[in-house]
């Protein structure tokens, strides 16, 4: 284009040379952060111009990211940009679903209810099925339920109770407030009248009484 | 551009080509307006400034050369033409003041103003394209980190279901469940089998209480099921023409006896 | 957060006051770079702690990478981050071959976001042509148009309207942003006006610009 030397000598300078550091900084920038691998260096070199220097690049890209909320790490022989470790838990989104207890569980939290301290035995007695681990387990981790005083008896069982939160939930003061069975059936609660001859469950409620009342003298 | 008259009759190679792309065109997709706008570009003038009149020529002109060559025109290519000759004609007549709908100088700048909003829409739509875009100017994150669902499952009672559930556990010892009582039982089956095997035997007219299984009679709840499994199977089988059956009263024993 | 900041104590301060605004703009930064979709400022506010205002963090974020290689864009009601254009030349191997858009998709699509919301028998009408069902299935395949709202006009026709999607791809902000709209909004030819006698159709026009005006005006 020009023939004159001293202008030659500019374009070729301004033509071959490396871009200023910041931009190549914006490259690398540019190229960890669309990239779904780790870039080594050698690549980032292969992408840019001719002449640019990615590792010293790196060097200043590195500091401009200290403690934002993204960093440039090394992986291995190659760079990243990944989110920061203290900011992980923005990673998650928390969806809470709401479900029915199980049958199994709800019975296993109205024996407590009614008849607590109770052991785990004394609740399968009850129930008439084994009690699962994992039944327990959940009332537990609901904060429904909770390890009451151990029994004085031969193996001292622990029993379990029922918590303020679960007083909350259900709305009642005390587990003293709960129904009693001959309630339930005036209320219409119970499906059933006893069978004729069956054996009249007065002494099934008084014992649930006597149960609780012990239980809430304290 | 060549000439509308030339689309057909050119001779360079370049040209003909075109040509043949426009027919492809018309054969295609693009419709009568587009061919209209492609032959507007002739009048090398502001589609504003365009002369509808000299267009509407055009246009007719080039189906007329289409018709000639055998070309099939598409249904709106023809729909079009007529228009535009309907056009044509009002825009060479002088004005009828008695005439109904639409001056032939509004059809016309309608039809100019459908043809400048064509080729501003073909203009946006290339400007769109030409936009920074993403995956070829602008990318996005290479590795994405999905959210993770932390899925929180919380477990709901109501007191209802509460006392409903010890009352269940509390009163389950009220209730067996129901079996049918079989043993004192006799079914129909049972007298059809034993009235055929007995049957035979009775030429003569037997009372029907004598056909009750041994150890039946006595006690009164086996006496009823029998006498009505056996009253049944006799029903049945006079039915089928096996036996006769008579009474001689209300209240009065039944006999049965072997049709003969 | 309260409405009587005198009352707040300082220990209920201390709890419920949301993290330095320095902070948050690290949390909005984490969370838009490691998505590659645009995320909402409600999603942002979802997966923040309590009492955070993206929006304000976004502002001091977006300055902070001006000019950088990597830029923060807004994308509808939406912010993402997104390399700089002029940084293209890098991304060779990260270039996606797209599939090739026909000359009446393209055209189709170009209508839509310059008429939106807008019926099938008005782009039909606009580019005097019908538009084949292939055509918009491809666009609504590639999510960069959607359905929009009935009109309600006899039949109810369906509209047409552009998405995120296309607003991220086409470096948009808004469909406001789209090249040229004010000009052609001036010059008259976004209106839909009928053929003149055509009368059946007045109310479809009526609404249609109805539509348009709703979507354009600030």
């Amino acid at each position: 284009m020009s023939d004159e030397p001293e202008v030659t000598d500019e374009k070729e300078q301004t033509l071959f040379a490396a871009p200023p550091i910041a931009e190549q900084e914006r490259m690398v920038e540019a190229i960890l952060f669309a990239s779904a691998e780790p870039v080594t260096i050698r690549e980032m070199e292969e992408r840019m111009p001719h002449g640019c220097d990615p590792a010293e690049a790196l060097v200043h890209l590195r500091k401009r990211y200290e403690g934002r909320g993204v960093r440039v790490v090394k992986v291995g022989e190659a760079w990243a940009v990944r989110t920061a470790p203290d900011l992980a838990f923005l990673m998650q989104k928390e969806t809470v679903e709401e479900r029915k207890l199980s049958r199994a569980a709800i019975e296993t939290l109205a024996i407590i209810a009614y008849h607590q301290p109770v052991t785990r035995a004394e609740i399968e007695e009850i129930r008439g099925v084994a009690v699962s681990r994992g039944t327990i387990d959940q009332l537990l981790e609901m904060e429904w339920i909770r390890f009451g005083r151990r029994r004085m008896t031969p193996g001292r069982p622990v029993t379990f109770v029922v918590t303020q939160g679960f007083l909350d939930h259900f709305s009642l003061e005390s587990a003293r407030d709960l129904p009693g069975l001959k309630e339930l059936r005036a209320a219409g609660l119970l499906d059933s009248r006893p069978l004729p001859g069956a054996s009249s469950d007065e002494d099934d409620e008084d014992e649930a009484q006597t149960g609780q009342s012990e239980l809430f003298e304290d | 551009m060549a000439e509308p008259e030339n689309l057909f009759q050119t001779q360079s190679v370049a040209d003909r080509l075109q040509a043949e792309a426009l027919i492809v065109d018309v054969d295609g997709f693009e419709g009568p307006l587009d061919l209209l706008l492609t032959l507007s570009r002739t009048q090398k003038v502001d589609l504003r400034k365009i002369s509808v009149l000299q267009l509407a020529e055009q246009y007719l002109a080039f189906v007329e050369r289409a018709k000639a060559l055998r070309i099939e025109l598409a249904a709106d290519y023809l729909v079009m033409a007529a228009w535009l000759a309907f056009l044509k004609s009002r825009l060479l007549l002088p004005p009828d003041p008695e005439a109904e709908g639409p001056s032939a100088e509004d059809m016309a700048a309608h039809l100019a103003f459908q043809l400048e909003r064509l080729q501003a829409m073909r203009e946006s739509a290339a400007q769109l394209m030409a936009r920074d875009r993403l995956g070829r100017d602008t990318f996005v994150r290479g590795v994405s980190e999905e959210v993770a669902r932390v899925r929180k499952i919380t477990y709901t009672a109501s007191l209802m279901e509460l006392m409903q559930a010890y009352a269940r556990i509390r009163t389950r010892d009220e209730f067996r469940p129901y079996a049918f009582d079989r043993t004192n039982v006799f079914t129909m089956e049972e007298a059809l089998d034993r009235m055929r095997g007995l049957i035979g035997f009775a030429g003569d007219w037997s009372e029907l209480t004598t056909f009750l299984p041994d150890g039946w009679a006595s006690d009164p709840k086996r006496r009823r099921s029998a006498t009505a499994a056996t009253f049944a199977a006799s029903l049945e089988m006079a039915k089928q023409g096996q036996i006769e059956i008579r009474q001689s009263d209300t209240f009065q024993p039944i006999s049965i006896r072997k049709k003969t």
